[in-house]
């Protein structure tokens, strides 16, 4: 990754190294999180956030931390920053940090936030490292976005809390677990099958 | 602020705790081995082909490191590229291997050597082979199903549906010799790939008496000794019926081309010739 | 049934009776296709030490794989963490009745590994010769 | 960096401090907001389920068959007339995971109405319990009934409110939580009293503890 | 809720990998061996375990007495981070030859994701010291269960030729929804 | 002479073909099939044909245009699909929803892996799951027999005899009448004696063999049994188990389509233990009234790992 | 009835030549007489061109033990000794002969009587049907006389003869019991004494009841010899198959059937045993069905070693309009001809024609997992388990799986209903895993 223009690293994120789609990382937000649009969303954008943080400082510290202690150093800074995203929704949004549940603290442990912080953000500059964390993040927000709101369609006829058609034709199973690896597994063929296209 | 004293504190010390047990297992736990090793491997092409004759590209990166001198390893793969990146890795020098690629050596498409029978097995080279001798009336020729192929990891050994024979793309091909060992009729051959990519070889491996030979393909090799006198370089020998010419003697004069009777012997990448028609054909057979 | 398992290594020590392999342990996710950008997929290089029993002639850098049977990996899994937990398990249903302290019960459940894996390392012959390894030379 | 011993522990230490310290600031700014949307919500869900109130009680701590200890609000009107009272109740034998109710009742224990704090049931079943109750149609609300009076468990076991379709497992357990809220409520409220000073209550009776809330 | 009922829950029920959506990546990342799979459950088993108990203490006597539960996320995955590395010491020291053993057999263990969730859930869920154990050894057979029948299906799926496109994760999710589909038949057996 | 054809040995071939085995499972299901249209009438027709020529249709549609390989409808496996998806419905279901199921069916548990034989999971069973929990109200309402009854979609609803066992105070239905079929219910599972027909013709056939359909019934028969002679007030009979819902239905048809089953006769009874256990505990204890579906579909996870544990009778030790 | 216990299948038996008696086909002007057509070493010639051999007259000496004589079939001008192809298309050394009249060797007895009593001793029995060349005439054509002599340590209890006869098409062996019954008796007899054994069972599938009857009426004056009709099921001929079948053992994996104490013998090679020792007479000859269900006579036909293929069929009616394969042996075990001009060889039992229609096979589908190939595999085996890691290439999987125990019978390919070609991959892998074993080995030693 050498001199890499900014639009082509901020872009890199959102497309052709989609991280749900193409990466197929953090599985378990995305799977746990989209039973509807606006959990898929708001789970996306907590993620983005704390990317985006984690980014930035990781490549401040990035020289100040010695090869070794590296991993805990990241894990720190990541877990600081997803506590905070964790009290501040508590405090001003209660009823999205319930439905999100336990999968807001679980983002320290997603794959996308260590491994950019490793294989990103411990080589780049700070401005990169912003932009790839930023646009990493709003990829995986695009992916929970649209997951949720496929789920939410499928299942209760709504989108976005709008109802498109009657929900007596949803399919229940879509909001469910089942659902949830079933869309899933279809956008990533789905995705393959364009990217293929494309090449 | 007696909150922010605790979360300092309890955070501080975890801090600490852990940089020492990290010191202490990164101390116990260390494994002797050659950094180098793992630089090498980094810059090998990861085919894991097995074309340097070592298992996978770990095995050859090891290998690089342990040998005095890299005279005898090469990866085909990454050609002489990859062996001076190794080189400056390991400060060591590289000879230059002369590049080969695989030829096939066989011409007997449908058109010189008939059908006579048809195979209704499952279309494998290997399994056809260990039931009998083939299609046509030459025990020693391509069967044509596809072996190489699928051996090739390179996508660069095709079988012509229309001639049934395979056809390697030079520009893809390795030399990692999956394809040789694949093929179980012997028929293909590492060869060096010559300047400009110009080959003359033997385009046969049938060791029948000529007559046999000939009936069963009209461009088979018949050992009939032509090649052996016109070649001034004494590149060409002939064991059992059947002419080899040998790459690092050939000078690539192309006489023994004119001078096959059966139009066995081939001629690659050259710029046509104006006198021969019929070999200017099979060229584009190749 | 009786399966095998493999593990590729590359040796780095050798002397007349042992033999030192690294192996490469990949973490559970190395199977993944994303493993290169996930920092889960990390793999840590270990030593193993083989006895050097075997007629085969090895040297140092030989690429080696290391054969087991896979009931070898079973019963050290069965050591290394099954009988410690099924004791950590037992031990709590045993003080289950008592009225301690919750935090005092929890550390002397995690105390009595402290015996455990002493007990352990008094076995550590035997079980070294039922956790048993070969090494066959590739090619 | 060079990870030698003391570059190791500084830095890890140093990065934890900072955290630690970016953490407790966070933590104090925020404590305020969290504590006050947790109450409001409790709030909302007590004035949902009750008319108008000048004044509520601090929590009461009943304990019911069940083995649970629910929380009661005693409301009053203007000049401490008692209005009723919100209890907050709940059931373990929802689809999933327990059902939390807020139930506010009337003086004479008829239900003013409810409001679900907290239900795992399935989306689009179970999940109807947040409306199904309190919807007019056919024989399914249950405003304005009386457990006493009224047989609230569902058709199917003899009673006389319809479940969910589909859904009988969570109505079951919903009516089951109203059910248990009437009890503590029964037991700890004067005018409903029924047989003298029985049962085990556990009556914060420092009246002084009360809170005033503002009237919208 | 009496231990067998928190067992057949966490196993069938609320299955950790199909209902509640934890430790997916080894899940759908664990190569085809069956016997990996369970080793990697026995393993995983410990680990939980033992985890659970470790952040039953560091939330009981240090962040609820001390009224910073806000530091849960951070000590708790840091102390999982360095109980994996202590248990590896441990090993090594008291019995090399296991530890050799294991290291050859199993990968290594990062189901971080699974270990920090249920270290988190037990206490959301309020659980008790031997719930939470009981809890936490359920949920690794769970882990395992669903990894071994994962296992044999993915053997099974490697000998047939997949559509195009379908093959790798996208099947492998489609497959994880009809299990989890079959185990939602279990649904109700705890209440 | 032209020119001779060699191939490796054998150089016959038995004549038996995919065709010929899925036409004797549709002839064996027609037994049921037609008790169910006299029982049920038009809708258990519409329900059946719209089930039939959806996946039918599904099939061809994704062969041809998203696959690009060769149609296979002509095999008769999608028939089976949908006749057994049909059976597994109430006749009174909306046919859009069958349609659905359809396509669940045969898009996402067959097609997916690549068509016939491929499939980890059975289709038809992971099409009428799919149904039961995305429209739970539909699949559980189930209409009463009125023999060749015009109404469709307004039938009257009952309750199956399973439902019973979730608590009503119905009475438990005569024995005759659950072995000649009239009693709610899914509109292919209701008479015991019309499938046991289709079973004897496919072990006639030899399309099927004894061990699957044996030991699930040999299994709930004995669990229930216990169970029973427990606590007979809370736990049902074995003969009504066995009678009821769609236990024969799946232990004839659904638990032993090929591709899903074990390979071998011991793994086979082992599977067939586990579906036994796994049916009684769903219908005892679960919240579902039937289990037969759920209890094949687990088992069918378990069926690799069976194949690779349990190993056929080998040709000496 | 008995039959073996795992797996079968019934195919149509089609014995269209069932009681043709057998025919001679008249000498060619020219015979190639193969020196390699047996399993084992091939034979060193020992005549050069220009010889004048008689017939019975040693040309090819055997080349250590398990290797077997070859004698002259004709009488006249040895041609030239060169390569002939055989049926797979490759070249074997072979003599060729130019027939002049048909004079035999003194030493060999033509007169038709029935020699009952063997005079010789257990050795000189042996010695005779070595240097007579038999070999196994019931398809694996392995010298007969390593069969007879158990490895030390080892003992035979009983001796089977092989008259099961179990593929489709072929009656030759049938019709040989019918003609030559007593002769066949006696060389049962022969072979007991080879083997120092009491006991002697004959086992004939069910569809030859003449056989049983005939064969039993005749053992009633020969001690110690039974007949066992057996129930048809095809490979009820495989050697392990049948000793399942009559003992109820079976021979462990990898093992021989010496282990269980029993040795097979095809009535063939009986009878060729029977006239090596009582008449001197070497293998040069034996009986050919040719049948197939567009020939117009199908027969039994006694045919001389080393006559062309394309004589024999020219004598027994020509190759039938249609045909559009030739199966050299047996529907499940032969291989299919490229061509007639094939010279005779100790194991062709037969030729069937197959017409057109029938001759190229169906197009394979997905393995729809039906286990039908499971349960006919009578080793137990589970082929398309075995196809599937073929393909892979899965060596020790394979090896794992047994796929060393196929006796490659056809049964799965002929079962399957997708028509997968399980037996060719089963094939690939088997000789890939045997040449795996065999490297294994040379490296320990
Ligand atoms: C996916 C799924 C989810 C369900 N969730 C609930 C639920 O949340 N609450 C409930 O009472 N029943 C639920 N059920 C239905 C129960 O399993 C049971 O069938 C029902 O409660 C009893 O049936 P009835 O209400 O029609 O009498 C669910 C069913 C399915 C298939
Ligand atoms: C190397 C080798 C050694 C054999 N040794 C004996 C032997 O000592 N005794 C014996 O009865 N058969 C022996 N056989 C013959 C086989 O057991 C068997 O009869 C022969 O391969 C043909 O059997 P089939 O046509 O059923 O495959 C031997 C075969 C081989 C390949
Ligand atoms: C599948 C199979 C079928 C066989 N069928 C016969 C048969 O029908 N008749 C027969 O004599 N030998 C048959 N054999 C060969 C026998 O296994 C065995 O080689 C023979 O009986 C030994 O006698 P021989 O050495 O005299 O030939 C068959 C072998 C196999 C593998
Ligand atoms: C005996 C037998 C039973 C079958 N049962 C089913 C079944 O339950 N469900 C189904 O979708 N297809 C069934 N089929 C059809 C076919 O095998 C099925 O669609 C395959 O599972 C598709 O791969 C059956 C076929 C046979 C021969
Ligand atoms: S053509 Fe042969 S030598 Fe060349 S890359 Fe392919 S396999 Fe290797
Ligand atoms: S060259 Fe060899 S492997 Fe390739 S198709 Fe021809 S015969 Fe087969
Ligand atoms: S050919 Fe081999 S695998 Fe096939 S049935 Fe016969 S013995 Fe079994
Ligand atoms: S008989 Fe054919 S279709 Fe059936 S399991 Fe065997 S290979 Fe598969
Ligand atoms: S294991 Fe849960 S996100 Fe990777």
């Amino acid at each position: 990754m050498n001199q890499q223009s900014n639009l082509k690293i901020f872009l890199n994120g959102i497309l052709k190294e989609n991280p749900t789609f193409v990466l197929v990382l953090g599985m378990c937000p995305t799977l746990a999180t989209t039973s509807s649009a606006i959990n898929g969303m708001s789970m996306g954008l907590a993620t983005t956030f704390v990317l985006f943080g984690s980014n930035v400082v990781i490549s401040l510290l990035k020289n100040l931390i010695p090869d070794k202690v590296r991993i805990p150093a990241f894990i720190v800074v990541i877990a600081t920053f997803v506590t905070v995203v964790e009290l501040v929704m508590q405090a001003y949004v209660p009823t999205l940090f319930e439905s999100l549940g336990i999968f807001i603290p679980l983002i320290v442990v997603n794959c996308i936030v260590l491994g950019r912080a490793e294989a990103f953000a411990s080589k780049n500059s700070v401005g990169k490292s912003a932009l790839d964390g930023l646009g990493m993040g709003l990829g995986f927000t695009f992916a929970l976005t649209l997951l949720g709101t496929v789920r939410e369609l499928l299942g209760t006829g709504k989108a976005f809390g709008f109802t498109i058609y009657n929900e007596q034709y949803g399919m229940l199973l879509f909001v469910l677990a089942p659902g949830a690896f079933i869309a899933l597994g279809y956008l990533i063929a789905l995705m393959n099958k364009l990217q293929k296209a494309k090449k | 602020m007696n909150t922010i004293l605790i979360s300092i504190l309890i955070l501080g010390g975890t801090g600490i705790f852990l940089a020492v047990l990290i010191y202490y297992v990164s101390e116990k736990f260390k494994v002797i081995e050659d950094p180098r090793i793992d630089e090498v491997e980094a810059a090998l092409p990861a085919a894991n082909c097995g074309g340097c004759g070592f298992p996978g590209c770990r095995g050859f990166a090891v290998a690089c490191v342990e040998a005095d001198s890299l005279d005898h390893l090469n990866c085909t793969v990454g050609g002489i590229e990859t062996m001076g990146k190794v080189a400056s890795i390991l400060g060591k020098t590289v000879v230059e291997h002369a590049p080969t690629v695989a030829v096939v050596r066989c011409g007997g498409t449908c058109e010189h050597r008939p059908r006579m029978n048809e195979y209704d097995g499952v279309k494998h080279c290997f399994i056809a082979h260990n039931l009998y001798s083939g299609e046509t009336g030459c025990s020693w020729g391509c069967l044509g199903f596809g072996d190489c192929e699928l051996a090739c990891d390179f996508g660069a050994i095709k079988v012509n549906p229309v001639t049934k024979i395979p056809e390697v793309d030079e520009d893809k091909c390795t030399s990692c010799g999956a394809c040789v060992r694949a093929c179980p009729k012997n028929l293909i051959e590492i060869r060096k790939k010559g300047p400009k990519s110009r080959r003359v070889y033997v385009n046969c491996r049938n060791k029948e008496k000529g007559h046999i030979s000939r009936k069963a393909c009209n461009v088979s090799c018949i050992g009939c000794k032509k090649c052996i006198k016109v070649c001034p370089h004494e590149a060409i020998t002939i064991a059992e019926n059947l002419a080899f010419i040998h790459d690092d003697k050939c000078k690539l004069c192309r006489k023994c081309v004119e001078a096959c009777p059966t139009n066995a012997i081939v001629e690659l990448n050259f710029p046509p010739r104006k006198i021969k028609v019929e070999n200017a054909e099979l060229q584009h057979v190749e | 049934m009786n399966n095998v398992i493999e593990h590729f290594g590359i040796i780095t020590h050798l002397n007349a009776d042992k033999i030192h392999v690294r192996i490469n342990q990949q973490s559970a996710c190395s199977a993944c296709h994303a493993k290169n950008r996930c920092m889960a997929s990390s793999s840590q290089e270990k030593e193993i030490i083989v006895d050097n029993s075997s007629s085969e002639k090895f040297q140092v850098g030989d690429a080696v794989m290391l054969y087991g049977k896979s009931s070898t990996g079973l019963i050290a899994v069965l050591f290394a963490f099954v009988i410690p937990f099924l004791l950590i398990l037992i031990f709590l249903f045993l003080l289950k009745d008592f009225p301690f302290n919750e935090v005092f019960t929890a550390l002397s459940a995690l105390g009595i590994l402290v015996p455990y894996y002493v007990i352990l390392s008094l076995f550590n012959k035997k079980l070294s010769k039922k956790l048993k390894f070969n090494l066959k030379k590739l090619e | 960096m060079q990870s030698n011993f003391k570059n190791m522990v500084l830095s890890l230490s140093l990065i934890a401090v900072f955290a630690g310290l970016t953490l407790a600031s966070v933590y104090t700014l925020t404590k305020e907001p969290i504590a006050l949307s947790k109450q409001a919500k409790q709030q909302n869900a007590i004035r949902e389920v009750l008319p108008a109130f000048k004044r509520l009680d601090e929590a009461e701590k009943v304990k019911v068959a069940t083995g649970d200890s629910l929380e009661m609000y005693k409301a009053y009107g203007n000049n401490d007339t008692f209005l009723g009272a919100a209890v907050e109740t709940v059931s373990h034998n929802g689809y999933s995971g327990d059902i939390k109710l807020m139930v506010g009742f009337d003086v004479k224990g008829n239900i003013i109405n409810y409001s679900v704090l907290e239900q795992m049931e399935t989306p689009g079943l179970g999940t109807k319990i947040v409306d199904w109750f309190r919807t007019e149609t056919r024989n399914q609300s249950i405003i304005g009934k009386n457990p006493v009076k009224n047989n609230l468990t569902v058709s199917k076991d003899g009673g006389e409110i319809d479940a969910i379709t589909a859904a009988t497992i969570s109505s079951r357990a919903f009516l089951e939580a109203v059910q248990n809220a009437y009890d503590a409520y029964a037991e700890n409220s004067d005018m409903l009293k029924r047989d003298g000073e029985s049962g085990a209550t556990e009556t914060n009776d420092n009246k002084n503890d009360s809170i005033q809330i503002k009237q919208e | 809720m009496s231990y067998i009922l928190i067992f057949i829950s966490a196993v069938f029920v609320n299955n950790i990998v199909l209902s509640q959506f934890l430790g997916i990546c080894p899940f759908l990342g664990v190569s085809k061996k069956i016997e990996t799979a369970l080793g990697m459950a026995g393993a995983v088993a410990f680990v939980m375990t033992i985890a659970t108990i470790v952040t039953f203490i560091i939330q009981k006597s240090i962040l609820e007495p001390l009224e910073i539960t806000f530091l849960q996320t951070i000590t708790f995955i840091l102390i999982i981070a360095a109980l994996v590395q202590i248990v590896e010491i441990v090993l090594k020291k008291t019995s090399p030859s296991l530890y050799q053993a294991l290291g050859v057999f199993l990968p290594l263990i990062t189901t971080n994701c699974a270990i920090l969730g249920v270290a988190i859930l037990v206490t959301q869920k309020d659980m008790n010291l031997l719930e939470s154990v009981v809890y936490a050894i359920s949920t690794a057979i769970g882990f395992g269960l669903a990894l071994i029948l994962f296992a044999g299906i993915r053997e099974q799926l490697s000998m047939v030729k997949l559509p195009k496109g379908m093959d790798g994760t996208a099947i492998a999710l489609i497959t994880a929804g009809l299990l989890a589909m079959a185990f939602m038949g279990f649904a109700g057996i705890v209440r | 002479m032209d020119k001779l054809i060699i191939s490796p040995a054998p150089h016959i071939h038995g004549g038996d073909s995919i065709e010929k085995n899925m036409r004797g499972v549709i002839i064996a299901l027609i037994p049921a099939l037609l008790v169910g249209f006299y029982f049920f009438g038009l809708g258990a027709l519409i329900v059946t044909l719209v089930s039939v020529i959806s996946c039918v249709l599904f099939e061809y549609l994704i062969q041809r245009f998203l696959l690009k390989t060769e149609p296979t409808i002509t095999d008769g496996s999608a028939v089976i699909t949908g006749l057994l998806l049909a059976m597994n419905l109430p006749s009174n279901i909306p046919f859009w929803m069958v349609i659905l199921g359809a396509l669940f069916a045969i898009g996402v548990a067959k097609m997916s892996f690549g068509g016939l034989g491929n499939n980890p999971f059975n289709p038809a069973l992971a099409g009428r799951v799919f149904l039961l929990i995305s429209f739970p109200v539909a699949m559980t309402s189930w209409p009463v027999p009125s023999p060749l009854t015009t109404s469709y979609l307004d039938a009257q609803t009952g309750a199956t005899a399973l439902s019973i066992l979730q608590g009503s105070d119905l009475d438990i239905p005569a024995i005759t009448d659950l072995l000649i079929g009239k009693m709610g219910g899914s509109l292919g599972e209701i008479s015991a004696i019309a499938i046991l027909i289709g079973f004897i013709y496919l072990l006639v056939k030899k399309i099927i063999s004894w061990h699957i359909p044996i030991s699930i019934l040999v299994t709930v028969a004995l669990f229930t049994g216990i169970l029973h002679g427990s606590n007979p007030a809370a736990f049902a009979s074995p003969m009504f188990h066995l009678l009821t819902g769609g236990l024969l239905l799946g232990a004839v048809f659904m638990a032993t389509d090929y591709a899903t089953s074990p390979m071998n006769p011991r793994g086979m009874i082992i599977y067939g233990i586990g579906i036994g256990i796994i049916t009684v505990v769903i219908r005892e204890f679960g919240a579902y009234p039937e289990g037969v579906s759920f209890a094949i579909l687990i088992m069918n996870a378990f069926t690799p790992l069976i194949n690779k544990y349990v190993k056929p009778r080998r040709f000496s030790k | 009835m008995k039959t073996f216990r795992i797996g079968g299948i019934h195919p149509e038996e089609n014995k269209l030549s069932a009681g043709q008696r057998i025919k001679t086909i008249t000498l060619p002007e020219r015979v190639v007489i193969p020196l390699a057509h047996y399993s084992g070493r091939p034979s060193n010639a020992v005549v050069k061109r220009g010889d004048q051999v008689k017939v019975g007259q040693l040309i090819g000496k055997a080349d250590g033990y398990v290797s077997a004589n070859v004698h002259s079939s004709v009488s006249g001008k040895v041609a030239k000794v060169d390569v002939q192809l055989d049926a797979s298309g490759y070249k074997r050394p072979a003599v060729f002969i130019d027939v002049e009249g048909d004079e035999w060797l003194e030493t060999i007895d033509l007169t038709p009587d029935i020699e009952r009593k063997c005079h010789f001793s257990k050795e000189e029995i042996l010695t005779k049907i070595q240097s007579a060349g038999i070999v196994g005439l019931g398809g694996a054509t392995f010298p007969a006389h390593v069969k007879l002599s158990p490895p030390p340590g080892k003992k035979a209890e009983v001796l089977i003869i092989n008259a099961v006869e179990c593929e489709p098409y072929l009656t030759c062996d049938h019709q040989l019991m019918m003609e030559k019954g007593e002769e066949i008796l006696v060389g049962v007899t022969i072979l007991m004494k080879v083997l120092e054994v009491k006991k002697a069972v004959i086992g004939i599938e069910n569809n030859k009841k003449d056989a049983v009857e005939h064969l039993s009426k005749i053992a009633q004056s020969y001690p110690g010899i039974s007949v066992e009709p057996l129930k048809v099921r095809y490979p009820q001929g495989g050697e392990k198959q049948l000793i399942d079948a009559i003992l109820k053992r079976q021979v462990p994996s990898g093992k021989i059937p010496i282990e269980v104490g029993a040795v097979v013998m095809n009535v063939a090679t009986t009878f060729a045993v029977y006239e090596a020792v009582q008449k001197e007479k070497p293998l040069i000859e034996r009986v050919m069905t040719i049948s197939g269900k567009d020939v117009k006579k199908p027969g039994n036909y006694l045919v001389r070693l080393g006559v062309y293929l394309s004589e024999v069929v020219k004598q027994t009616g020509g190759v039938p309009k249609g045909t559009g394969k030739i199966i050299g042996g047996g529907p499940m075990m032969g291989r299919s001809l490229m061509n007639l001009d094939v010279p005779m060889a100790k194991g062709s039992a037969g030729i069937v024609f197959v017409n057109e229609k029938e001759a190229l096979r169906k197009k394979d589908k997905n393995c729809i997992r039906c286990a039908k190939c499971v349960t006919v595999c009578p080793m137990g085996l589970e082929p398309y388990l075995l196809m599937n890691q073929s393909e892979r290439e899965m060596w020790i999987e394979m090896e794992r799986n047994r796929v060393m125990d196929c006796i490659e019978c056809g049964s799965c390919s002929y079962t399957c209903p997708s028509n997968r070609p399980l037996l060719d991959y089963i094939r690939y892998g088997k000789s890939t895993v045997g040449l795996r074993i065999r490297k294994r080995q040379t490296e320990k030693v």
